[in-house]
């Protein structure tokens, strides 16, 4: 029975349906609980209560309920919209989201397909939802989203260079790309990489919060300044899409940072031969610990101003990057 | 500043002094009611007047300007109790920011086409003031930087805080509020609005 | 089919199904949702009033320079990426030749610096 | 040598700072806009991020008090100008009343005068915290809002134990307070006194009060994020601040040394000891940390006017039944929250006035902005906005 099992996933297109299925499940699914997570603990930050009756107890059907008042929203599109490029843009950010799944690795030999050049393959496929963002802005016709649209644009010239700079402190110890390797090599020399790699740790938790376009990084969006910037003339399930990604896009970068610095699905006095079935909770649990870390950010910090971003971004974060790829790499090959 | 309206003896005094040596630097006549100090000056000395009272007086602080509509006439409110001279009353007052002493200057416009010397180039946050007064009185206010209204709407017709307006609500219902009670809808209306 | 291909053939798939997901979503709402636009629904939002001007206005992308140190650092990235990878073998050669590289482009960003080109103007 | 030297500088610098050539873009922020306060537009012209110039445009709320105030009586007009800054709807009968009762030469009782100014500075404070709740939401901060709001509702619900009222409580009589419900033709008036415990519950709520105070400050002044969004943007010269008649907690952030609560005497508050709070440049920062500290202003003046109250005696000063003030004209000017709230008030002896003037602060206060905004970025318009803390009301009237 067991042997049958493995034989049908041992091929290949059975084992790609298998893959989208789950993705498109856990696609939603991750959305629903951290945007659950995100209104309970505001809630517990700010003294309220936070959603309360939907489903009974602790409102944890809020988010359905939300989620199926989407459906019922009408789609509208502004009369003087460039509708395809409008219409298109969701499109591009839900791909953004969902292809970084495909190299996260959930435990020894759980990964939907390990790249060789995984973490490359992880920051470019990163930066697409930009392109989708600055598409929306753009195809509005609105003024609000074009600056907004504009802004993530600038974002992105911001943090991309600390985001990947941060990541080659990493793949210089690791000495591979390759997702799984990264976390191989951490199990091989017994401590996570953020003990040393403390400094790319927090450049790329920086610029990370940077890419999601979180507080104190929320420009594009900036409710007080442009209304809701790009997102302004979006309605309907189209705007939903938005969020999906946005925190879909929390757990993945969260769960690149775990792979790159905190050991991944690997824990320290954990037994090896138990982390396939471990190993994806372990993750789970360090993602969750950086998500709430984002989560408290947002709760707690005013928004920078774009100009502020770029000035720290090229003045701190790439030179301080740029500093410690030159100490990892002489540690390296000096010890 | 003054102590309790109940010994005005005591209250008057220094304002008094203030006052003379005000009507004095400035020139006008100053006149003391409830407290408050009335500067009055002709309307060609207005810029003038004020001009010295903020380099003289040190009256730095421009605190508001506007205008009241002497009028016999009166279209909502009440009358006058006695005949007044028909005209438009532009008032502005300023203080000092050391010890709160303060001047409301005081000129009389004709009742028609009032018109006046802007003192924007005097005080810079008379411009929306005199822009209110402008549109709510119709005086015209002749160098002003930036005219037009800017409560109203341009095709807005009319000064409102003139003595002349009607208050148009009270044109369809009468004060003090007579309260309409409409009929209760089980009750047949006593007469047919096809009628 | 060689493991390169298939692998490239998942993130293929993986792609598409960010797309069957938002049009397969919209189609399931579009049974749900009215449908029923019009004209003061589609107007473009300017807080409430006629939007000046049109919507499709130009505007000064004021971090242009920004944008063209950026591609310079992105095409560094590239060369870093491989270096690290192999730094191990290339020894203490690769290592002095890396640090060369970064320190030209460290001086590129400090002459950038004092220019002031990285200010947002 | 020179000379070649400064060619190739000047040549070099030439490149780097090339302007590209754009349309303005005129944007309307407002009058629906999530950080207006209200109903506030400006028409900005904006280049990129820069606004190089701004005009606003008011009167989307005007509602002519002072015409209305011409067919009111005196009664009916303090319910009108409740409605004026409705942040601070109680402290904006005070300067009305009292010049009332000035024209009328009506001497107020001593416990009523206290009740006023203790409820005047309870206004002062809901309103500053209110303040404290917005301003850092504007800069993108969510949670001192709700820290703020929740010890505002404790002020809040003081004032509507004594008032019956939360925003509008239309509580001030000439000669006194607001008589008891249920008196009539055939019934005495009675004034309405302090609930029991009312003092009592007042000095707690001041000290949670100062107790938020220290949390916002640790929340808010510590963050770095804001500090740089504050820290010199927005600086308001003495000079300019006024010649514009911008007054009140603006004023005072630009240094200068005003307030007059110290120079007037419509409220006794010569009897107390409090700080004017002076700021030092004039900039976003200052105006925040002033009203910061006029709240813990605000609870010492309480504290002492709860242990200064005289316990018991008249609220109400004998008046007439039907009031009808005295031909005269009178200028009284209170330290609103805001600012400078005033009223010209004429008289010609009928039953309501001849005419009203209302001076009020947040019209003056941003008739600064087309001065303080020209050639920010967007996001500091919003931060400089915010910053002098407006209500649409106090500026259209």
């Amino acid at each position: 029975m067991i042997e049958t099992i493995t034989d049908v996933f041992s091929n290949f297109w059975v084992s790609l349906a298998g893959k989208l299925l789950l993705v498109a499940t856990m696609v939603p699914l991750i959305g629903m609980l951290l945007g659950f997570a995100e209104m309970k603990l505001s809630a517990k930050m700010q003294s309220r209560v936070g959603p309360y009756f939907a489903g009974g107890r602790w409102g944890w059907a809020q988010l359905i309920a939300d989620g199926v008042k989407f459906f019922q929203k009408e789609d509208l599109v502004p009369e003087d919209a460039d509708s395809p490029v409008f219409k298109a843009a969701p499109i591009l950010v839900l791909v953004g989201t969902v292809s970084l799944f495909l190299v996260i690795p959930f435990g020894p030999g759980l990964i939907f397909q390990d790249l060789s050049v995984g973490i490359f393959y992880a920051l470019a496929i990163s930066s697409v939802g930009t392109i989708g963002v600055l598409m929306a802005g753009w195809s509005s016709a609105n003024k609000y989203s074009l600056m907004g649209g504009l802004r993530a644009a600038g974002q992105l010239i911001a943090y991309e260079r600390p985001l990947v700079l941060a990541v080659v402190g990493s793949v210089i110890m690791a000495g591979t790309m390759s997702m799984s390797g990264i976390v191989e090599a951490q199990i091989s020399v017994g401590f996570p990489f953020v003990v040393v790699q403390f400094v790319g740790f927090g450049i790329f938790m920086t610029a990370a919060l940077a890419e999601l376009a979180r507080i104190p990084f929320d420009m594009p969006i900036a409710e007080s300044e442009l209304v809701m910037g790009y997102l302004t003339e979006y309605s309907g399930f189209r705007f939903l899409f938005f969020f999906l990604a946005e925190f879909a896009n929390m757990f993945t970068l969260s769960a690149i940072a775990a792979t790159l610095f905190l050991g991944g699905y690997w824990l320290p006095f954990v037994p090896e031969s138990s982390l396939e079935f471990t190993g994806p909770l372990i993750l789970v649990g360090k993602v969750f610990l950086l998500t709430f870390t984002m989560i408290w950010f947002r709760w707690t910090f005013p928004r920078f101003r774009e100009d502020q971003l770029q000035t720290l971004a090229w003045k701190v974060l790439i030179p301080l990057a740029l500093m410690n790829i030159a100490i990892t790499a002489t540690l390296k090959v000096v010890l | 500043m003054t102590s309790s309206p109940s010994d005005p003896e005591l209250a008057v005094h220094p304002l008094q002094e203030f006052a003379d040596a005000a009507a004095e630097a400035v020139g006008g006549e100053a006149e003391i009611q409830f407290d408050t100090i009335k500067l009055r000056v002709p309307a060609d000395q207005w810029v003038n007047a004020l001009t010295k009272a903020r380099d003289n007086l040190d009256l730095v602080f421009f605190s508001w300007l506007s205008a009241i509509d002497w009028a016999n006439d009166v279209e909502v409110g009440d009358t006058l109790n006695e005949e007044t001279e028909e005209r438009i009353e532009l008032l502005c007052t300023v203080c000092d920011l050391t010890e709160g002493r303060r001047i409301t200057f005081s000129t009389d416009l004709p009742n028609v086409k009032p018109s006046v010397a802007s003192i924007v180039e005097v005080y810079v946050g008379a411009n929306w003031h005199e822009r209110e007064a402008a549109e709510m009185f119709g005086i015209e206010f002749e160098g002003h930087p930036d005219p037009g209204p800017l409560y109203l709407p341009e095709s807005f017709l009319g000064n409102p805080l003139k003595k002349s307006y009607p208050l148009l609500s009270r044109e369809v219902k009468p004060w003090p509020g007579t309260v309409d009670v409409e009929d209760m809808p089980e009750k047949p209306s006593t007469e047919n609005p096809e009628a | 089919m060689s493991a390169y291909f298939e692998s490239y053939l998942t993130v293929g798939a993986f792609a598409a199904l960010g797309a069957v997901l938002v049009l397969g979503m919209l189609g399931v709402a579009s049974i749900l949702r009215p449908n029923n636009p019009t004209k003061a629904k589609r107007l473009t939002y300017e807080c409430g009033v006629d939007a000046v001007g049109s919507g499709w206005s130009q505007t000064y992308v004021r971090y242009y320079v920004f944008g063209l140190l950026f591609v310079i650092f992105d095409v560094e990235a590239v060369f870093i990426f491989p270096w690290a990878i192999i730094l191990e073998d290339l020894g203490v050669f690769g290592l002095v030749e890396m640090l060369v590289f970064i320190g030209i482009l460290v001086l590129g960003l400090v002459y950038a610096i004092r220019k002031g080109v990285l200010q947002w103007e | 040598m020179v000379t070649d030297n400064d060619l190739t500088k000047h040549l070099s610098e030439a490149q780097v700072s090339v302007e590209i050539q754009t349309e303005d873009m005129t944007l309307n922020i407002g009058p629906q806009h999530p950080s207006t306060h209200g109903v506030l537009r400006l028409v900005a012209r904006v280049n990129g991020e820069r606004c190089f110039d701004v005009r606003p445009v008011i009167g989307y709320m005007h509602r002519g008090y002072e015409k209305l105030s011409e067919v009111r009586t005196y009664l009916q007009i303090t319910a009108l100008i409740n409605r004026i800054d409705w942040v601070s709807g109680y402290a904006n009968e005070i300067p009305f009343i009292v010049a009332a009762e000035k024209l009328m030469d009506v001497e107020v009782p001593e416990r009523a005068q206290y009740i006023r100014l203790i409820l005047t500075e309870m206004a002062r404070i809901s309103s500053h915290l209110i303040f404290m709740a917005s301003y850092p939401l504007e800069l993108g901060a969510a949670t001192p809002l709700f820290f703020a709001l929740r010890d505002r509702e404790r002020v809040l619900d003081l004032l509507e134990g004594v008032t019956g009222g939360r925003f509008h409580p239309n509580f001030n009589r000439i000669g006194g307070v607001k008589p008891n419900a249920g008196a009539g033709p055939t019934t005495k008036k009675t004034p309405q006194d302090l609930p029991a415990g009312f003092l009592a519950d007042t000095r707690d709520a001041m000290s949670v009060v100062l107790d938020t105070c220290e949390e916002i400050e640790d929340l808010v002044a510590g963050n770095e994020i804001f500090r740089a969004r504050t820290k010199g943007l927005g600086v308001l010269p003495p000079e300019v601040a006024a010649a514009f008649g911008v007054s009140g907690p603006n004023l005072r952030a630009s240094g200068v040394n005003f307030d007059l609560r110290k120079v007037e005497d419509y409220l006794p508050y010569d009897k107390f000891d409090f700080d004017v709070v002076v700021g030092e440049n004039g900039d976003c920062w200052d105006r925040w940390w002033v009203r910061l500290q006029e709240i813990r202003e605000s609870t010492k003046i309480i504290q002492q006017a709860i242990d200064g109250i005289p316990p018991s005696g008249p609220l109400q000063a004998k008046v007439p039944k039907l009031i009808k003030v005295p031909q005269g004209e009178t200028y009284v000017r209170a330290e609103n929250p805001k600012g400078e709230m005033g009223y010209y008030l004429v008289s010609d002896g009928g039953t309501g006035p001849y005419r009203l003037k209302i001076r009020s602060a947040s019209f003056s206060n941003i008739s600064i902005l087309s001065w303080i905004l020209e050639g920010v970025l967007v996001p500091d318009i919003i931060a400089i906005m915010g910053s002098l803390d407006f209500v649409l009301g106090d500026v259209d009237r």
